[in-house]
């Protein structure tokens, strides 16, 4: 127990946290513009995936990590918008598009690393670029703080201000509102002369562009080069953490840091010989268990007031 | 013909005497050219270990051996494994079905026992009944992984420090065998030394292999990896730290890696001290020189240590640089000791979970 | 309506030839003998006995997960359990098919069934989740995929590896334990007629039981449900159960019909399978059987030219993905579906 | 609009050489039975269909219109019948919604809740711009509906069925701005179901028939009963029979009824009274003034907070919705879309909601008799006259009426001994709210005790025994004998402008 206290009471343990949660923030925040359009894109882990290799192979191209980065987020969008011209011109089931874009970018990257370096495992041969760490001036020098929150990578200080940037989108801009007016009623959009296809395919785009970013951090941020299923699940969690957090930017951007403590933990336990089988499911159960806090509570909040109402006084005497 | 690297670079001997090339030797192949081969992989190529080694051996019997080679990935699902064998069995045109690991064992049983005429060679497993058609080697894991441990433990003592560390893939007995293979020849140089391990619980995913590694490094110098492709995530979290002024050092596994980063990744290359690596491409091309010349001992499984040179480690200018003379020799040393049968690393084929348990325990930290 | 339905047998019958001729031309772009590909995708599972037997051994987990998926989907439920729930099943029935003897038609029996039983108690977690508090049983099943998978592993390591070998597997399973093959020169084994005894029941189940009615009308409509008196927290439970012990049994059939040992050692992917298979079939169970035995076509086809030609396997998820994207896109052609509904009606008025 | 036709996907001949044509700044009513087609051809001339053949033409122009959009850009707007509002949104941000004002990147909420106020006062609409929509009463919501178009700048605007819902003094209001839009130069499309309406705001009326249209009139030329006989082919109908009343039993016994909901005041205050077997008690009222909530209450909708319930002498409090279905309750909602119809079900599926469960449905082990549902489906729709294919197309294929008729088919098929009539023709053609009531009057004759809550007043007086008015969630007044009320007065109490002394009202209890 001391011996994981000692690993957990660093500021390293809290600077990993930041960097373990910046892909997944990036994807649930593509989800929350998404499913705020009435549109879930659960091909975030695919399209992670596929911008992952594009931003690696490109930058390796052309020796540039930013070069690298906007074919990533081209990459991402070009999917997205597949995924878009599919499910909403085609209306082919959303969830079954995603499963697709999925299983497209699982095989095809593959194939293509396979292809660019002759590799099915991972690009390590090919020097690829890496988007660069940010140390903050002033807030670098304060001890404890300052070892926590910077020298970050620039995509990670990026996948907070996306948040502010979501939430700044949804609340105040004309575009959020046509989302949300979609997402809630398509019909009611739809009356006005909102477009809808239009405004769901903004919202798909959107949440491409920012799982792309995601899947450039893990191939050009987190390490430096990509390797085969590289993004393991992280945007099935980021799913998960839209869910807890109730589409709401903050809420989701607050379960997204929930998880990735709990990854972050997980990966001190197992450091530390814990058995590897069970370490592993901890950041799961740890969702799972918020998950059913979260839940039961807000299922006592609605019996609660409904109590409350019984209790309060009659306005006249009854009998 | 197979062994063309430099025998001196591996230390030990070479037991591959000089070979006849194909067209010289007894067995004459059943389309009457050439050779026919093919490589049938029970997984995915890619994973920077025995299916890629394995896939490499066959380029090296093309060229050293003119034979026509084949390599087919059966995929992971097991499922697929037997009608794949049954397809190119009743093909009939190969005259040698090669194949690699321990996963295969029971489907080539069985597919083995309804093709008698046809010939199996798997280069990498531990088998017990094996049937008369099918030859089985097995490169020691433990063996190589006792070299490594040694050159942690010796850089660990001209470090100064008492404690090394391995990150796996999975907590399952194949990496395992690295794991102990490691604390055995660590405690062979220092029987105090302590050993940290974890494991990724993949190996197809480098930046929990990262994570894990840069805490790990916090305390520990040198970690020895054995998790795919999740190993690379430990060279950069090994840079990363060197790269804040806290030299970090690595040792790396299946290929040459320090070799193979040297021009995509100087900096995580220069870390890499050695790695432990499966003599496998030389070794399966002796085997088919030796089938040619009608030498296999069909029904068996023969194990390669490193006697006979069917593991070894990594002698490249950054084992130079990053250890001492006076440890390399040591090093070569106990390695010709080994041979000689003087020292006599843990035999970890087969170890129970238990007595895994029971030695990573005692030298946790 | 006759004519709408055949202009949707026409539209997929398009659609696949247009996969398929995208998968043509991948083919023939990265191949170098592309014709003898492009027959081995296209014809070689039909070549032999063996082949169409392993199209058949393929689609039986399939149509497990896809009945499974179908029943939660009925009740407008998102759940993707199955995918853990095969794991854990497969996990747990290894240890009775290993550790216990018992006599041959007993063993698989009580195997298939434990495994029923150990879908329904894992999936009743969502299920109760969901039904008492409204958790996403997306989340929920997501989550759990993932716990089942370190459980069944640390069973796998703890209790039943083989230390004779080298990896991750179990010991070898009792002979009594095997499901029986049942057609000479195949694999096929007994889980077939298991199978598909599972399609009609949940035909039965689903369309002409007052229970099967309850699940879909709750899919449709809930309020609806609850006005008609439906316990819609039961129904979700109830779903959510017997698409357990659909997957459940999915998982143990497959362990004990294919395997010969327990070796997984990741997710085997049937629980999004099953997702796409069942949407694919419409949710209804004939639909299951039917786009189980497509996919499972595509897979062995696909495998195949892997495996004989140049082509890599890789191709298979490429080729699926857009398989789905046209099958699936309801507007596809639509226009010309309008004309030919439209020509119907005026045909209909002449006559 | 000429020789338009309008073929759906799933086959159905909607429009079918149908000649329509507006001048401008009239009110022109667009009429016909459940099914006719009017729907379509509006959403035709507003973009959101397209026609399968025909032409539009707007002020001599051709009119190519993709979508709704494009039919905004070209001045008209629509106001649909089912609402078609944003719930989460405010008033201000429904009708701004698509012409957000805007202040560099962002929405301007000030100027929107500006535009809304200024509009509101430009056409007298009384609208509150910072209330959320969905608390808002469904009187209200038309004219947010009616706003949004004019915000649009619509000079053709399309009414679709607005009155359904409302009252009548909310139909006069409505009416009046109406007159005062047609005043201000704009032309309006109205389409209702009710005559007396047609006949007092139109100035020309065009008849559909099956998707044909019949024929284009000046209201003034034609009488109700002739416009009637138009709609539906022939000539006919005739005041509804209604037996003098037999009371038994007292079977709904609601005592001192109070629900707060979470909010401060009460939204039912001290509810009481008593409806007999063989009556029908009428509940008038303007929406909004408990209703609704009144009804999820009896139908254990809603959890009681206060008070009693009796129904067939059960305590309510102590029962589930299934449990009061088998003790003989039969409910009609307000809102089939919502509660009373699976959509995506059949008819036939639809029909056996109430009874699926138990024989002779039902049979051992579960199983569902295709036999006893096929014969109950095929004599429902005999009976109620239901226009659709067969049994097994969905119900969400049919007209609203239709769909209505399947809902009533199904609650009264039970020979329910308590029944909750809740708008139950809300938007139904005659000669489908002929028969419905026919049905609701044979059971109140066979001796069952009937519940209505409807906003149509005609509705309340043709078929209720007594009547009680819910004003603010408390009952004003008692009419134990209809005949002897007039509209005007029983208006003035849903107005609260009139409320009877409490020991007259205490009557309804007995
Ligand atoms: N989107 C649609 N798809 C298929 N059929 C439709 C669709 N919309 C309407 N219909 C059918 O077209 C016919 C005409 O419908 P329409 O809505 O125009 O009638 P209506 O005159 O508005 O009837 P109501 O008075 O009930 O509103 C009906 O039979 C209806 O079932
Ligand atoms: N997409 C659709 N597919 C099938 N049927 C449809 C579709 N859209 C509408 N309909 C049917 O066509 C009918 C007319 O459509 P609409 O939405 O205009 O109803 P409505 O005019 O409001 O009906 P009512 O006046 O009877 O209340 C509806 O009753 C509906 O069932
Ligand atoms: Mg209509
Ligand atoms: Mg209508």
């Amino acid at each position: 127990m001391d011996a994981l206290l000692n690993v957990i009471l660093t500021p390293s343990f809290f600077y990993s946290i930041l960097r373990v949660t910046t892909p997944i923030v990036f994807a649930a925040m593509g989800m929350v513009v998404a499913n705020t359009a009435g549109i879930p894109n659960i091909a975030l882990e695919g399209i992670m995936l596929i911008a992952a290799f594009v931003g690696m192979m490109t930058s390796a191209l052309s020796s540039s990590a930013w070069i690298g980065l906007l074919c990533a987020i081209l990459s991402g969008l070009l999917c997205a918008g597949i995924l878009a011209f599919f499910t909403l011109y085609y209306r082919t089931n959303v969830i079954l598009g995603g499963i697709a874009i999925n299983s497209l970018a699982s095989g095809g990257t593959v194939f293509a690393l396979y292809l660019f370096c002759h590799d099915k495992g991972t690009s390590a041969s090919v020097p690829s670029g890496v988007l660069p760490q940010v140390k903050i001036p002033l807030l670098d020098q304060i001890p404890v703080v300052g070892e926590i929150l910077s020298g970050h990578n620039i995509l990670t200080y990026l996948a907070f201000l996306s948040v502010i940037a979501v939430y700044i989108l949804l609340k105040r801009t004309p575009l959020g509102f046509h989302l949300r007016a979609v997402g809630e009623d398509a019909h009611a959009a739809e009356s006005v002369g909102i477009h809808v296809m239009r405004v769901q395919a903004v919202a798909l785009l959107i949440s491409g562009f920012l799982a792309s970013l995601g899947g450039a951090f893990m191939s050009m941020g987190y390490v430096s080069w990509f390797s085969r299923d590289m993004v393991a699940g992280r945007g099935w969690i980021a799913i998960a953490a839209e869910a807890m957090g109730c589409s709401h930017p903050i809420g989701t951007a607050l379960t997204s840091l929930l998880f990735g403590a709990a990854d972050a933990f997980s990966n001190a336990a197992g450091v530390l010989g814990w058995p590897a089988d069970l370490v592993r499911t901890i950041p799961y159960c740890v969702t799972l268990v918020g998950l059913i806090l979260f839940s039961v509570r807000q299922y006592r909040r609605s019996n609660h007031k409904r109590r409350k109402a019984q209790n309060q006084p009659a306005a006249k005497p009854v009998g | 013909a197979c062994s063309t690297r430099d025998p001196a670079q591996t230390g030990g001997t070479s037991s591959a005497t000089p070979a006849p090339t194909a067209q010289t030797g007894s067995y004459t192949p059943k389309n009457g050219e050439s050779l026919n081969l093919v490589l049938l992989v029970p997984g995915l190529l890619g994973d920077k270990s025995f299916f890629d080694a394995t896939n490499s051996a066959m380029d090296l019997i093309q060229s050293e051996l003119g034979a026509q080679v084949k390599t087919v990935e059966m995929g992971t699902d097991q499922t697929k494994w037997y009608p794949t064998f049954v397809d190119y069995c009743e093909d009939g045109s190969y005259d040698l079905i090669l194949t690699v690991s321990d996963s295969v064992n029971d489907t080539l049983i069985q597919v083995a026992e309804e093709f008698p005429e046809q010939l199996f060679i798997n280069v990498d497993a531990t088998m017990t009944d094996v049937p008369d058609n099918v030859y089985a080697m097995l490169a020691k894991m433990g063996e190589m992984s006792f070299l490594s441990g040694m050159v942690a433990a010796k850089k660990a003592e001209e470090l100064g420090v008492n404690q090394i560390g391995f990150v796996g893939g999975l907590d399952i007995p194949g990496i395992n065998e690295f794991l102990i293979g490691y604390i055995d020849g660590a405690q062979h140089v220092n029987p105090d030394i302590k050993v940290a391990y974890s494991y990724v619980g993949s190996f197809t995913d480098p930046s929990k292999a990262k994570e894990n590694a840069l805490i790990m490094y916090q305390d520990t110098q040198i970690i020895y990896t054995a998790a795919g492709a999740s190993g690379l995530g430990v060279f950069d979290a090994a840079k990363e730290f060197t790269a804040k002024g806290e030299p970090r050092f690595a040792i790396g596994v299946d290929t040459d890696q320090a070799m193979s980063l040297k021009d995509s990744d100087p900096e995580a290359a220069s870390l890499i001290i050695t790695s432990s690596i499966k003599n496998i491409p030389q070794y399966t091309c002796d085997a088919v020189e030796r089938f040619l010349n009608g030498e296999i001992p069909w029904g068996t499984n023969e194990m390669l240590g490193l006697k006979e040179n069917g593991v070894t480690i990594a002698k490249n200018e950054f084992y130079e640089k990053l250890l001492s003379q006076e440890s390399r020799d040591y090093v070569d040393a106990e390695w010709q000791k080994v041979i000689s049968g003087e020292v006599t690393p843990l035999d970890t084929v087969g170890m129970s979970t238990e007595e895994v348990e029971q030695i990573r325990q005692a030298a946790k930290p | 309506m006759n004519r709408e339905r055949s202009f949707q047998l026409l539209r997929t019958a398009v659609s696949l030839l247009i996969a398929l001729a995208a998968a043509y031309v991948i083919i023939f772009l990265i191949s170098d003998t592309p014709l003898e590909a492009i027959r081995i995708f296209t014809v070689g599972p039909f070549d032999s006995k063996r082949h169409l037997g392993n199209i058949v051994e393929a689609a039986i987990p399939l149509i497990f997960s896809g009945l499974a998926m179908a029943v939660v989907f009925q009740a407008s439920l998102f759940n993707l359990g199955a995918e853990g729930i095969y794991y854990i099943s497969g996990a747990v029935v290894s240890l009775v098919a290993i550790f216990y003897s018992m006599p041959a038609g007993i063993h698989p029996l009580v195997i298939v069934i434990l495994g029923g039983v150990i879908g329904a108690a894992v999936m009743a977690i969502p299920g109760v989740l969901r039904a008492k508090f409204n958790a996403s049983e997306l989340v929920t099943s997501l989550m759990l995929n993932n716990i089942l998978l370190g459980v069944g592993l640390w069973i796998l390591t703890n209790f039943m590896r083989d230390p004779e070998t080298g990896n991750q597997i179990s010991y070898k399973f009792a002979e009594t334990a095997l499901l029986p093959k049942i057609v000479p020169g195949t694999r096929i084994h007994f889980g077939l007629i298991i199978a598909l005894a599972c399609v009609l029941l949940t035909y039965l189940f689903l369309y002409r039981t007052k229970w099967g009615y309850e699940i879909r009308m709750t899919g449709i409509n809930r309020d609806f449900a609850r006005y008609s008196g439906i316990n819609t927290a039961k129904v979700i439970i109830m779903a959510h159960l017997v698409s357990g012990v659909l997957a459940g049994m999915g998982g143990a059939v497959e362990t004990i019909g294919l395997h010969q040992r327990f070796e997984w050692t990741a997710l085997p992917g049937y629980g999004f399978d099953g997702a796409m298979i069942a949407m694919m079939g419409g949710n209804h169970p004939l639909g299951v059987v039917l786009s189980a035995l497509f996919v499972a076509y595509l897979r062995v086809g696909a495998d195949m030219v892997a495996r004989l030609s140049d082509v890599p396997t890789e191709m298979v998820s490429i080729l699926q993905a857009l398989i789905i994207l046209l099958v699936s896109a309801e507007r596809f052609l639509h226009t010309y579906r309008q004309k030919w509904i439209e020509k119907g009606v005026k045909h209909g008025r002449a006559a | 609009m000429e020789h338009i036709s309008k073929i759906y996907g799933n086959g159905i001949v909607a429009n079918e050489d149908v000649n329509f044509n507006l001048k401008r700044g009239e009110i022109h009513a667009l009429v016909g039975e459940n099914g006719a087609g009017k729907t379509t051809l509006m959403k035709i001339l507003f973009g959101m269909e397209k026609p399968s053949s025909g032409t539009i033409t707007l002020e001599g122009a051709p009119l190519e219109m993709n979508s709704s959009e494009d039919a905004i850009s070209h001045g008209i707007g629509m106001v649909h019948q089912h609402f078609m509002l944003v719930n989460s949104f405010t008033v201000a941000q429904n009708i701004a919604l698509g012409i957000e004002p805007k202040k560099g990147l962002f929405v301007d909420s000030a100027k929107v809740n500006d535009f809304a106020r200024e509009l509101g006062e430009k056409y007298h609409f009384d609208i509150d711009p910072t209330a959320v929509v969905g608390t808002l009463p469904v009187g209200i919501k038309q004219k947010v509906e009616i706003l949004k178009a004019l915000a649009r700048g619509a000079r053709i605007l399309i009414l679709d069925e607005p009155t359904a819902v409302l009252t009548p003094q909310e139909t006069d209001q409505l009416f009046a701005e109406l007159n005062v839009l047609k005043d201000l130069g704009h032309t309006i499309i109205f389409i209702s179901h009710k005559l007396r309406e047609v006949k007092a705001i139109s100035n020309r009326v065009t008849v559909m028939r099956n998707g044909r249209s019949v024929g284009v009139y000046d209201t003034d030329e034609l009488t109700e009963e002739e416009l009637s006989a138009k709609i539906v082919g022939w000539e006919g109908g005739g005041e509804l029979e209604k037996a003098p009343c037999t009371p038994g039993e007292v079977l709904i016994r609601a005592e001192h009824l109070s629900y707060y909901g979470g909010a401060q005041v009460p939204v039912l205050d001290d509810v009481s009274f008593a409806v007999h077997a063989g009556t029908v008690l009428g509940v008038a009222g303007v929406q909004g003034n408990g209703q609704v909530e009144l009804v999820e209450l009896l139908t254990r909708a809603r959890e009681l907070e206060q008070g009693r319930v009796e129904i067939n002498g059960m305590d309510i409090s102590r029962q589930k919705v299934r449990a009061l279905r088998e003790g003989g309750l039969g409910y009609i909602p307000e809102d089939r879309l919502r509660q009373g119809a699976a959509a995506g079900a059949s008819i036939r599926e639809n029909l056996i909601s109430c009874s699926y469960y138990r024989a002779p449905v039902s049979g051992p082990a579960g199983l569902l008799s295709n036999e006893q549902i096929d014969a109950f489906t095929r004599q429902s729709i005999a009976d109620y006259e239901i226009k659709c294919g067969s049994g097994a197309s969905k119900i969400s294929m049919l007209s609203g009426g239709n769909m209505q008729k399947v809902v009533v088919a199904r609650e009264c098929s039970g020979q329910p001994s308590v029944l909750i009539a809740e708008q139950p023709t809300r938007g139904v053609d005659i000669g489908a709210a002929r028969i419905i009531h026919q049905k609701i009057l044979s059971l109140r004759d066979s001796g069952s005790a009937v519940l209505l809550i409807s906003a149509d007043l005609a509705e309340v007086m043709k078929l209720s025994d007594a009547v009680v008015v819910l004003y603010d969630g408390r009952i004003v007044a008692y009419f134990p004998d209809v005949s002897a009320v007039t509209e005007e007065e029983l208006g003035l109490c849903m107005l609260g402008l009139q409320r009877h002394a409490p020991e007259r009202i205490q009557e309804v209890t007995k």
